[in-house]
């Protein structure tokens, strides 16, 4: 299949996420996709659009509104040989389904000694940015991490959205992937030639030599944004994309801030616990010797994320902030 | 519109003026939606107007009331006035939350306004608090909690229904049935599609009404509020309604048919209650236009005050993440 | 013991006898909890061994069970044998969860024993998930799941229940009524304090059965699951039965009374059921003796095996935090 | 009452926190109790024996297992001028409660522009250390202080345990008190003279020159042990009781490193995207250059805690590993 003279494939982050179900319940007959809305409506973000009259309703199964059940229906399921997709619709409802992610998904492996696996995939929409206001707008990934067993995923690009689904199934363990609301019309090249990838290293995906910006879902295209601005002012931005929030891929990130000796950390969730500070720590324990300045952290701003744009907007990262701080950090003033 | 009861010519046209309220107004909404002025989510109450309307007027000032998402309805009824829910969804600092909420997050304090609670089922708790507070502070004060048929799934539901019972509390159950959640249709989603029910699993006194008439809602909400407010415990009420817009304002509509909807738009509480007052010589043609006129001004001054308005001052960002004091 | 149904010497005496082996199991375990052998929490199940007695009876090798932390008399009527279950709370590797678990935590994969789940209410929506796979997988298999009446008030109970009838999966709910949850009484706890009538509102088929007659519960629990292994979805079992002893080692026990306990006593099973066998002449003294030290035997045998055992080494801590393959 | 002359009181960490509950109730009839087995039970940790005889049903008000719904009610009754304390029995099953506290009571002040307070008191128990295994023995405090909106207390003294709940119901925001299992039988001295606390600053425990350790909960305990052991070599470390988990005492931590230029963290949460990484990434930013030395934390190892006794030690800080990362940092080979 690799034709190495293949044109790229033009699509949506969402049409990527569409593609990696379909790819997944067409190649394993233990596979199926549930949760609210997800047939006759076609997925709250109109993800799993068309599957239903693909693949019928044992296998695109709506739920009732019950996150707490159907997640906990997917553990069981999952232990007893299915390899269930479960969707919560977005990762601020998740939070009625979390004793069965924590007490259960997170646990069931080590504490029956081994026993059991629970191989479940749960995908759920993250982020603000679409005006939603305080209860439809968390950044829950970051924390997320903070949970032995479970792993974490931030596809940022559409090659991630295509790919990681797949490498999440193969895992014997549950797996959580945030999918970036704003992103979901975000348009990327695949690269036909490319048909899988892996789910436990961050990547660089803009070289540069000055200054590390560690970030992850809608803040990289952020990030490289910002990078575009600085390299114009002759600063070198090197931008990793985490992807993989736990467990963390330190080998990546230590390798490029030892190049670069500056790190800004871009996260989108708020700051106080955040997975950026998990990162900092990290740095400032294993590579305290080689930091030329303090680490930076741009985050959301302490607070219920508001309705109102103008409020929303400086709740979150924002581009010219990311310009500044390295601006700051790379020729302080 | 057969229960009659009491109804004078007077009660006649406030009912039918307050869904004309919801309705213009909701237009409004939509028309400001599409030239983005307001924004977010935008879940409109078009063809369920009789259910808030009904209730309210039994409510009494101490009352107090928790909705969802879906509460436009809900606030104006209550007599929250136009202006600064509009301001609201413009993002401004004139806005019922200062801009905060948006339309899924309506509060008013001096009207025991409790939200816009965006969380499917999260507000059923919340009104089992605010019953145990009243019973203390207030006794006498009824909470009327409004939800949806889908909130009937959620644990929050079952569990709030047996503190309610048990503990006797004054809270009237409002489940607007309008056969969907989002795209679930009822049926695929509950094992008992009788909402009513479900409140006798929790011994709680039950009843189901014609969502589609404020008069039967007023009536059956009038019954139970009477028996909750002589201490007697909680009631549920499930209203047969129905949504003739989309969900939001994001919904292709891919799992009902047009057909389903023409049936019930025959329904349309608002032209049936019209027809039924001129039949009946309770409202002339000139009352009706005299109503239509002050409703349209009314929502016309609504986003004028919007438009008049400013955003809330980016250095207010912080401000009320938490509290100086309890306000009073 | 009045059911009798088709039960002959041979079955008389099983029933006799795997009721018999809990309570002296636990009878072990409560000492040597005092001796600190075992830590940690530990429910115990004396008095109502006849529950899990009965249901286990109509289980097959095919079928799954999830059960709470009140688990031991699952584990071993199910058929786990004592020492890796005793092993367990001695912290040993030999453990059946390789120490990681102790008492509330016990897990077999071969006999399909999936917990041991210490977050009440916790167990039921693995429960629909399991019978969601083998209604693919295993056409045919029962997942039985047992919960306290206390888990009734738990919204993970509501969603569940809904969730198996409307799916219409192979799960046998059942529901050990011993009338408190810790030291909450179940009239302070539900305003419907008949379990089994909570079913109903989800169209569940229901049922309530004498907890403390291993004979009636096995007979309840032969139709559900007759029922359901023939696809016609999903059982409520109730059984009214009670715990002996305090709800854990720490527990004053200030919530009931003496002479309630002694009431219900008098419905101990083991010595009831010895007595109607031996009366029946289905038990002579000798057989009875013959399987009182048999079952002696086996505890003294488990404990032996505890104590042989080894500490798991400190060095696999972090072993199947995350696992490398999927147990086959 | 400030007798000067006045001998110190004995009591345990339970019993100061049966008297504050004693004392809230008496002196404010809008507050009660709630929550499961705090009447009749006398409370999971025996905390509220005895109330429910002194106060009656009302005011000790037993619920039956609903976390959710009883979290939620103890909300609605703050936002209508009741002034509850709602007792989960532990932290883990807060889970079941945490769409209500975090989307709810976290937001609701600022999602109604400040027209509503919600003047809450949440105890819940937290911690390891009693052989309870994956499913009882979280220790979520940390976890929680991610959340804006809410303060987050860790009493670790009995003087803590005596007062915080006053100056917490004073607060008109909701306050979340993790109170640690394994301090319950701790005893300590009261001075009859101090008659409340703050539910601000962190508090030096032991002042000390070469290191700064910084913990909390059960950690401190442990903490002053292992200073105790590293004074008899000539270590002084200073011993930080964090106390306020959210906000994070910014000035007093910061002062002692900057004192002491070497900090060790010491924190029963799992280590990833725990409040000590947190602390660490605040040190890192804002404190770099006055560090000799990298931070150091101490965290859980990242497992569900296992039932055995040796398996469970080994999975928590202990006052060894204390010493040693002390002395490690201090004196370096
Ligand atoms: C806990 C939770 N899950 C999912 C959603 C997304 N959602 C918003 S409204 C809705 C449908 C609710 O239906 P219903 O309760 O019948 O109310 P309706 O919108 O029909 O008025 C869903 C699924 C949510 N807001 N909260
Ligand atoms: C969600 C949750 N809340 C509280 C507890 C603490 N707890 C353990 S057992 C129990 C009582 C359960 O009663 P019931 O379901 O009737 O079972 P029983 O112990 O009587 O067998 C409680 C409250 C828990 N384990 N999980
Ligand atoms: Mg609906
Ligand atoms: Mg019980």
């Amino acid at each position: 299949m690799n034709d190495a003279g293949a044109q790229p494939v033009r699509m949506t982050y969402r049409e990527a996420h569409r593609q990696a179900i379909r790819e997944a319940l067409t190649s394993d007959p233990r596979t199926f996709l549930m949760g609210e809305d997800v047939g006759l409506y076609g997925g709250c973000y109109a993800v799993s659009k068309g599957l239903l009259a693909e693949f019928g309703p044992n296998r695109i199964r709506d739920t009732p509104l019950a996150e707490s059940a159907f997640v906990g229906a997917g553990i069981g399921a999952a232990i007893a040989g299915m390899r269930p997709i479960v969707e919560i619709m977005t990762c601020n409802f998740s939070l009625l389904a979390l004793d069965q992610i924590l007490n259960n998904a997170a646990t069931f492996a080590h504490m029956s000694g081994g026993q059991f696996a629970v191989p479940l995939v749960i995908r759920m929409a993250t982020g603000a940015g679409l005006q939603l206001a305080a209860q439809h707008s968390h950044s829950l990934e970051g924390w997320y991490a903070h949970i032995p067993g479970l792993r974490v995923l931030a596809p940022a690009t559409v090659e991630d959205a295509r790919y990681m689904l797949k490498a999440a199934l193969a895992d014997p363990n549950p797996v959580l992937i945030f999918e970036h609301v704003v992103l979901y019309n975000a348009e990327g090249d695949l690269d036909p030639s490319i048909q899988s990838v892996d789910i436990g290293t961050a990547k660089v995906r803009r070289p540069g030599r000055d200054v590390s910006v560690l970030t992850y879902g809608n803040g990289l295209p952020k990030s490289l944004a910002a990078a575009e601005t600085l390299a114009s002012e002759g600063i070198e931005a090197e931008v990793v994309d985490l992807r993989v929030l736990r467990p963390l891929d330190n080998d990546t990130i230590f390798g490029s801030v030892a190049r670069t000796r500056r790190c800004v950390i871009v996260d989108e969730g708020w700051k106080s616990g955040s997975i950026s500070a998990e990162i900092a720590a990290r740095l400032c324990e294993d590579l305290f010797f080689e930091l030329d300045a303090p680490i930076r952290r741009i985050c959301s701003r302490e607070v219920p994320i508001p309705y109102a744009r103008h409020l929303e907007e400086a709740a979150l990262p924002q581009i010219p902030a990311i310009v500044e701080t390295v601006r700051s950090l790379v020729r302080p003033r | 519109m057969n229960e009659r009861l009491h109804l004078d010519r007077q009660h006649g046209q406030h009912l039918f003026r307050e869904m004309l309220r919801i309705r213009v107004f909701e237009a409004k909404c939509a028309e400001l939606y599409q030239a983005q002025k307001i924004r977010g989510f935008l879940h409109l109450y078009d063809g369920e107007e009789a259910v808030a309307v009904g209730v309210m007027q039994v409510l009494e000032e101490r009352d107090a009331i928790v909705a969802t998402y879906r509460e436009h309805g809900h606030a104006i009824a209550r007599g929250i006035s136009m202006g600064p829910l509009m301001a609201e969804m413009y993002g401004n600092e004139e806005g019922c939350c200062r801009g905060r909420g948006g339309s899924m997050h309506f509060f008013d304090r001096t009207k025991r306004f409790y939200g816009g609670n965006a969380i499917v089922g999260g507000g059923l708790p919340l009104a089992v608090g605010l019953a145990l507070a009243d019973k203390e502070l207030r006794p006498g004060a009824v909470t009327a909690c409004f939800f949806g048929e889908g909130a009937a799934g959620e644990g929050e539901f079952h569990e709030s229904m047996n503190l309610a019972e048990l503990w006797q509390l004054p809270v009237l159950f409002v489940c607007e049935n309008n056969l969907y959640a989002m795209g679930m249709p009822l049926e695929l989603a509950e094992a008992e599609t009788d909402i009513f029910r479900k409140a006798q699993a929790y011994r709680m006194p039950s009843e189901s009404a014609d969502g589609m008439n404020p008069i039967a809602v007023e009536a059956a909400a009038r019954r139970a509020i009477e028996k909750i407010r002589a201490g007697n415990g909680p009631a549920f009420l499930e209203c047969h309604t129905y949504r003739f817009r989309a969900h939001s304002m994001f919904d292709a509509q891919l799992y009902r048919t047009r057909e389903e909807i023409a049936r019930w738009k025959e329904k349309d509480p608002i032209p049936r209650m019209r027809l039924w007052l001129e039949e009946t010589h309770m409202m002339s043609e000139a009352e009706f236009e005299r109503i239509e006129h002050e409703v349209d001004a009314e929502v016309e001054a609504s986003v004028a005050f919007a438009e008049a308005g400013r955003p809330e001052d980016v250095g207010e960002l912080e401000r009320f993440v938490v509290m100086d004091e309890v306000p009073q």
